[in-house]
């Protein structure tokens, strides 16, 4: 193995372990009593249809809520084209 | 044992995380590198998409006939996955895909200056 | 006592040169004529005001202006007390005299990058006015710094290897010592608060370890000695004397080494004072150190055959003495080493033009060479004469006066070793001047020619400052009250008001 | 949910995230790439998100792999690893 | 209008980019003049924002209205104010400079695709600053990336393996952010950064907070350029065109240095991050190795533009050395270095870009006798260098100062070498350039040292300054620089004392 990949592969363990690490204060798997499932989310679940008028929670925290991500979303999309458009142009002018 | 069963799907994420982590800083085709790029990102929405999960819940949609207003109190939490996480996930999808793109995009200019996607090759013609 | 009178003089002081500068560099080069008006502008301007503080600071009072916040609770702030307008004094007189001296030199070589070289000189005064007025040791490091920058210019004006060379250890020299300066100032404004400078100290009573006390001495004086030429960190100072005579004579005879030593005694007298640097046990030590300086400098001197190179180490030893006499901390040697600032200035600054014009006149460098010159260039060679029986310190020169005080100051600090060093240097003075004196006189010269002084503008300014060097050594008060000056402010440090 | 399915989906999931980095032929390696993600919706669809995997479905498996496939087509097939 | 100023600041910018490349197909341009305008404006806003900020107290703006854990919303306090008006003025002035350059280096063609990508960049590194949401962070986090590495990518030889190579760290850097989110995410179950940092107290023992905080400060290292994660950073500054490389070498890495200040200080409380983790011995280590490695590495280098970008390494350490001293005067020290570093690394790729269009002189060793053929430049270039090396009354004195006080306040001398050390090494860089600038025209004109007074009349070098719309700019941030300098107390009365936590000596 090159030295290359075996450091490469020494940083991924280090990382997993880290990550390992974490999970061990974690609350289970499918629990319904997590800090993410009491704190914020609630709210949504339970006020969405009054607030937007939405039956799907995804979409009225997505178009709604949290519509200002949204937004950023499209402009990544936008900038990803924009990107790809000015490296792969032809240099010339039309 | 507890410890293991019950947070092994954590443990599956990341594995999956740093194989594509590995890909990415280990690999010297740029393709590869890429894929590998997907890999971790598609595992760390798996992460985030099991916070959100819930034992016996229910997809994020509410049950209800058409139309008809429910209360905010007389709905049960604990019945609905969380939605946020998938909130959030939808954005990281559409980011991962934007950077791939780009990332595609600059290794067809790659090949096109220097006729091959290997960083060792690459490398050697630039110094 | 001490009335503070708030006044703008000591900006203005900085600001004229500074202004001055920039009227210097947006000069076409080809307009010589206008851009050594504005340099003679400036100077008597700068000298004007100060002078114009001076009656103020003779009635016992301080001016004081406190300008733009550097840092929370320290500001830019100028103080103008005794010391302070000593170096003032010397700096921007000794400008005018310089200037005149620079033009002289300048269009007698035809030198190129005029504009640059007074615009840098110009920088170096400002700096300089305001090292001599800074208030507290933020402002002063703020000009040292200064100072470091806009003399690099100046010694590698010659733009060729050497000149590059001696420019770069210059600034390795300088930088380390700012950086040095720096830490110490840093770790006195953590620890006492303060950094405003004290007649007798102001770190005393701060519950400061000994040890760290000690270490910041030591970082002090090696940061302002190392300007000053102290003996193992002097090697920049001779190897920086390629740039032009003038510089030389202005810059390493009176402002950078001076505002080094003008430091040290800032250091020893305003910052720890008197009481505290015996409580920490170093006086001695540094007093010893600077002994050293003195005696082996001057055994350089003896050895080297350039003549500014000679000059060079006669002014690390002549500088030394002044840090020796703030650092055996009586009032008398106080005095002596406050009233050697000017004196040396004066008998220095006269030497070297003279080294200038000889060169100007006959392209020659090397004592060796100068055999029967007096005969040549009699003007010259009897300023030079009488400046160097000062540097010995025969009456009635003012050279006389200082040594004076500073040999009694060892009498009274009850250390005989120092009186000791002082008359041997005084010796040593006399075995590397006098040589150059007999060569010139008694000496026939390889070949014969008559008289062929220098120009005017190089003969009038070494003119001036011999008169004066023998004025001052005769009354010692004449026109600027140098006398009182150094006494009143040694009188202060030691009753620390 | 059922915890079988959900193991072997993640294991499904886990092999071809292996194979995908370490088959030497690009193109392949983008098929299954193609194909984890849609293994990916799968297991997403039966964790109860729906909008993410419909999400992943047509643009993870969907436009990236076109994306893959279009840039190899102006590239080269074959990697070194 | 008053009111809506921080999210117009964004706003303006967001939507001129859109546009931009629909004016651009009609004439190529028009790209640039709206562009200019739209930052113009969008300065202003900043301008307002910081008003607003000094004259009323930090802002709490919600986008669409939603209450915080709920919605996202902007929060803009004294230190962030003071980084935004910093962003939009630099990279204001930096469009108005690069306008010739990019000219000449980009295709015709792209010019509008190009300046479209500009404002976004530039959009998002000021909404990283404002946002107080940590999910829209790494939303804006990506398009500053995204839009990174298409712009880099547009530079000469070599930027395009310096683009792929930030791509690649740069997603590892971003999805280390999005992974602390998330782990943070699982124990709060918020990600609003004001509500995390009532929640965190509680439980700081927990194992997931502390891999959060080490994602974070991995994910953001990376995004910065700290030692040993900076390996993206030389060659995409060396490489990238040079009205880039001046766009993100002051704005990109100091933007995200006011993350790591915010996620330190705000997100994480200071006691979490200096106590109950080592996080502060470590990265003082850390600042140390990297604040001697750039420098030295600066030293060793020949093209101008590499040099700058390892002495930008070097100070970043500063930056973080500042952070992690862990008191009033390092805290301070550290953030007012963000603005000293930001206005030096700006006028000095500035005069980089202006030699470049000018000369094409990239070579340290080609910037002989310069000063003769570009007077201001070089007089800025002069400013700029003193600024890093920190004579004072520039603003890299004072950064410098206060750091040095914050080590001999945390006593930690060996700290307080390496800050005085580094900065003579920066002395040394800086000033072997400047000697070539100014003092070596005779070096080769005489052979071998004449022992100078035979000086032949140099050969006439006609005056070819920079044009007046690149040479205004870099003398606005050279007066930048003393002004950051004289002015510092102002500033960190107005705006950096309040980073300091309470009860921190």
């Amino acid at each position: 193995m090159k030295p290359l990949k075996l450091l490469g592969l020494i940083t991924v363990i280090i990382t997993g372990f880290f990550l390992l690490y974490g999970v061990n204060d974690m609350p289970r798997w499918g629990d319904t009593n997590t800090p993410a499932s009491v704190h914020v989310s609630p709210y949504y679940i339970q006020h969405s249809q009054a607030d937007t008028d939405a039956p799907n929670f995804v979409s009225a925290v997505l178009a709604d809520y949290r519509g200002f991500d949204t937004l950023f979303e499209t402009t990544v999309i936008f900038c990803a084209g924009i990107a790809c458009m000015m490296l792969l142009r032809k240099e010339e002018d039309a | 044992m507890d410890f293991i069963v019950s947070k092994f799907n954590y443990w599956i994420y990341i594995i999956m995380m740093m194989i594509g982590f590995y890909a990415m800083i280990a690999k010297r085709n740029l393709v590869k590198k890429i894929i590998g790029m997907n890999i971790f990102q598609t595992a760390i929405i798996l992460f985030y998409v099991s916070i959100g999960a819930k034992k016996g819940a229910t997809i994020p949609i509410l049950e209800a006939a058409h139309h008809a207003k429910i209360p905010p109190e007389s709905i049960e939490v604990a019945k609905y996955i969380n939605p946020l996480p998938h909130v959030l996930m939808l954005t990281a999808i559409v980011v991962g895909v934007s950077v791939t793109g780009v990332a595609l995009a600059l290794i067809i200019l790659i090949y096109r200056r220097y006729h091959t996607v290997e960083e060792d090759e690459i490398l050697r013609q630039l110094s | 006592m001490n009335t503070i009178v708030i006044s703008y003089k000591p900006l203005y002081a900085v600001l004229v040169s500074l202004v001055g500068a920039f009227f210097i560099l947006f000069t076409s080069e080809k307009r010589q004529n206008l851009r050594e008006a504005w340099t003679f502008i400036a100077a008597f301007i700068k000298f004007g005001i100060v002078i114009s503080m001076l009656p103020v600071i003779l009635h016992g009072k301080i001016i004081k202006l406190t300008l733009v916040e550097l840092a929370p609770g320290l500001s830019l702030m100028f103080k103008v007390d005794f010391f302070g307008i000593i170096f003032g004094l010397v700096a921007s007189g000794l400008w005018i005299v310089t200037s005149l001296y620079s033009i002289g030199y300048m269009r007698g070589l035809k030198e190129h990058a005029q504009n640059r070289y007074f615009f840098a000189f110009a920088l170096c005064l400002s700096a300089t006015m305001g090292i001599a007025f800074s208030g507290n040791l933020l402002t002063f490091y703020l000009f040292y710094e200064m100072l470091t920058i806009a003399t690099y210019p100046l010694v590698t004006h010659n733009e060729d290897e050497e000149a590059v060379k001696a420019g770069r250890k210059y600034l390795t020299y300088t930088l380390t010592a700012g950086v040095l300066l720096l830490f110490a100032i840093g770790a006195t404004y953590i620890y006492a608060g303060t950094l405003e400078f004290t007649p007798g100290g102001f770190l005393k009573g701060h519950n400061i370890s000994i040890g760290m006390l000690q270490i910041l001495l030591v970082a002090y004086l090696i940061g302002c000695g190392v300007k000053a030429g102290v003996m193992p960190f002097h090697a920049w100072l001779p190897s920086a004397m390629v740039a032009p005579t003038p510089v030389s004579a202005l810059l390493h005879a009176v402002a950078v080494v001076k505002a080094g030593v003008f430091g040290c005694v800032r250091i020893i007298a305003y910052v720890f004072g008197p009481v505290l640097l015996k409580d920490i046990h170093m006086w001695l030590i540094v007093a010893y150190f600077v002994s050293f300086t003195i005696i082996v400098s001057s055994l350089f001197a003896l050895a080297s055959d350039n003549l500014k190179r000679r000059l060079a180490f006669s002014t690390i030893s002549q500088l030394s003495y002044i840090i020796l006499g703030a650092a055996l901390l009586s009032k008398s040697s106080l005095t002596g080493s406050i009233l050697h600032i000017p004196n040396h200035a004066y008998m220095k600054i006269t030497l070297f033009f003279c080294a200038g014009a000889i060169f100007v006149k006959t392209g020659k460098k090397n004592i060796s060479e100068m055999d029967g010159i007096g005969r040549q260039m009699p003007f010259t060679m009897l300023a030079f004469t009488l400046a160097s029986f000062g540097m010995v310190g025969i009456p009635p020169l003012c050279g006389f006066i200082s040594k004076w005080y500073l040999c009694l100051g060892t009498l009274q600090a009850h250390e005989i070793f120092f009186l000791f060093v002082l008359l041997t240097s005084a010796v040593l003075n006399a075995a590397y001047f006098f040589p150059i004196v007999y060569a010139a006189f008694f000496r026939k010269p390889a070949e014969a020619t008559g008289v062929a002084e220098a120009s005017i503008p190089l003969v009038l300014p070494l003119s001036i400052t011999v008169v004066m060097a023998v004025i001052f050594g005769i009354f010692p008060n004449f026109l600027f009250h140098f006398f009182d000056l150094a006494r009143n402010a040694a009188t202060s440090i030691i009753t620390g008001m | 949910m059922i915890p079988s399915l959900d193991l072997i989906l993640l294991i499904i999931v886990l092999v071809l995230s292996i194979a995908a980095i370490s088959v030497k032929d690009l193109l392949s390696a983008a098929i299954i790439l193609g194909g984890f993600s849609f293994m990916m919706a799968l297991l997403w669809t039966e964790m109860g998100a729906v909008d993410v995997a419909i999400t992943e479905a047509s643009v993870g498996a969907g436009v990236s792999t076109v994306f893959f496939i279009a840039a190899l087509h102006h590239t080269k097939r074959r990697s070194k690893d | 209008m008053m009111q809506q100023a921080p999210a117009l600041t964004i706003a303006i910018l967001l939507l001129t980019a859109f546009w931009v490349p629909i004016f651009g197909m009609v004439k190529r341009e028009s790209a640039y003049y709206i562009s200019l305008t739209a930052m113009f404006f969008s300065f202003l806003a900043a301008c307002a924002t910081l008003y607003a900020v000094v004259t009323t107290g930090p802002i709490h703006y919600r986008m669409g209205g939603w209450p915080p854990p709920w919605g996202i919303e902007f929060v803009i306090d004294y230190l962030n104010a003071g980084v935004l008006v910093l962003i939009s003025l630099i990279s204001l002035l930096t469009t108005v400079s690069a306008k010739k350059s990019v000219e000449r280096e980009i295709h015709r063609s792209k010019w509008p695709l190009f300046w479209s990508l500009y404002l976004l960049l530039v959009m998002s590194l000021m909404g990283m600053t404002e946002t107080g949401d940590m999910f829209n962070m790494y939303v804006y986090l990506e398009v500053s990336s995204l839009t990174a590495y298409g712009l880099i990518a547009m530079g000469e030889k070599g930027a395009l393996m310096a683009s792929f190579n930030y791509v690649i760290l740069g997603s590892v850097g971003a999805s280390f952010y999005l992974l602390g989110v998330g782990y943070l995410y699982i124990a709060t179950g918020s990600l609003n950064m004001a509500d995390l940092s009532k929640i965190l107290p509680s439980i700081y023992r927990s194992k997931v907070i502390f891999t959060a905080f080490a994602f974070f400060i991995v994910g953001i290292g990376l995004k910065m350029g700290l030692f040993p994660l900076h390996m993206w950073l030389p060659d995409a500054y060396t490489h990238a065109p040079s009205a880039i490389s001046t766009l993100i070498a002051p704005t990109m890495t100091k933007v995200s240095a006011y993350v790591f200040f915010r996620i330190i200080l705000t997100v994480f409380n200071p006691h979490f991050s200096w106590e109950v983790i080592p996080a502060a011995t470590l990265l003082r280590w850390i600042a140390a190795v990297g604040i001697i490695y750039g420098s030295i590495m600066a030293i060793a280098q020949k093209d101008i533009k590499r040099m700058l970008a390892y002495s930008s390494i070097s100070q970043i350490g500063y930056i973080v050395l500042g952070i992690a001293l862990a008191n009033r005067m390092g805290l301070i020290g550290g953030a007012l270095h963000i603005f000293s570093h930001a206005f030096a690394k700006g006028s000095l790729f500035m005069v980089v870009m202006a030699v470049i269009y000018k000369t094409g002189i990239r070579n340290i060793d080609d910037f002989k006798g310069l000063n003769r053929k570009m007077p201001f430049t070089m007089a800025a270039f002069c400013l700029a260098a003193f600024s890093m090396v920190g004579v004072p009354p520039t603003a890299g004195f004072f950064s410098k100062w206060y750091l040095v006080l914050g080590t001999v306040a945390g006593k930690y001398w060996w700290l307080t070498a390496v800050i005085l050390a580094s900065s003579l090494l920066n002395a040394v860089y800086f000033f072997r350039i400047i000697e070539k600038i100014y003092f070596s025209s005779f070096v080769d004109l005489v052979t071998g040292g004449s022992g100078g007074h035979e000086h032949h009349e140099l050969p006439a070098v006609a005056v070819a300054e920079a044009p007046l719309m690149m040479l205004v700019p870099i003398l606005l941030m050279a007066a930048g620089i003393l002004a950051v300098g004289l002015f510092n107390t102002q500033i960190i009365h107005h705006l950096l004392q309040f980073i300091v936590p309470k009860g921190l000596a």
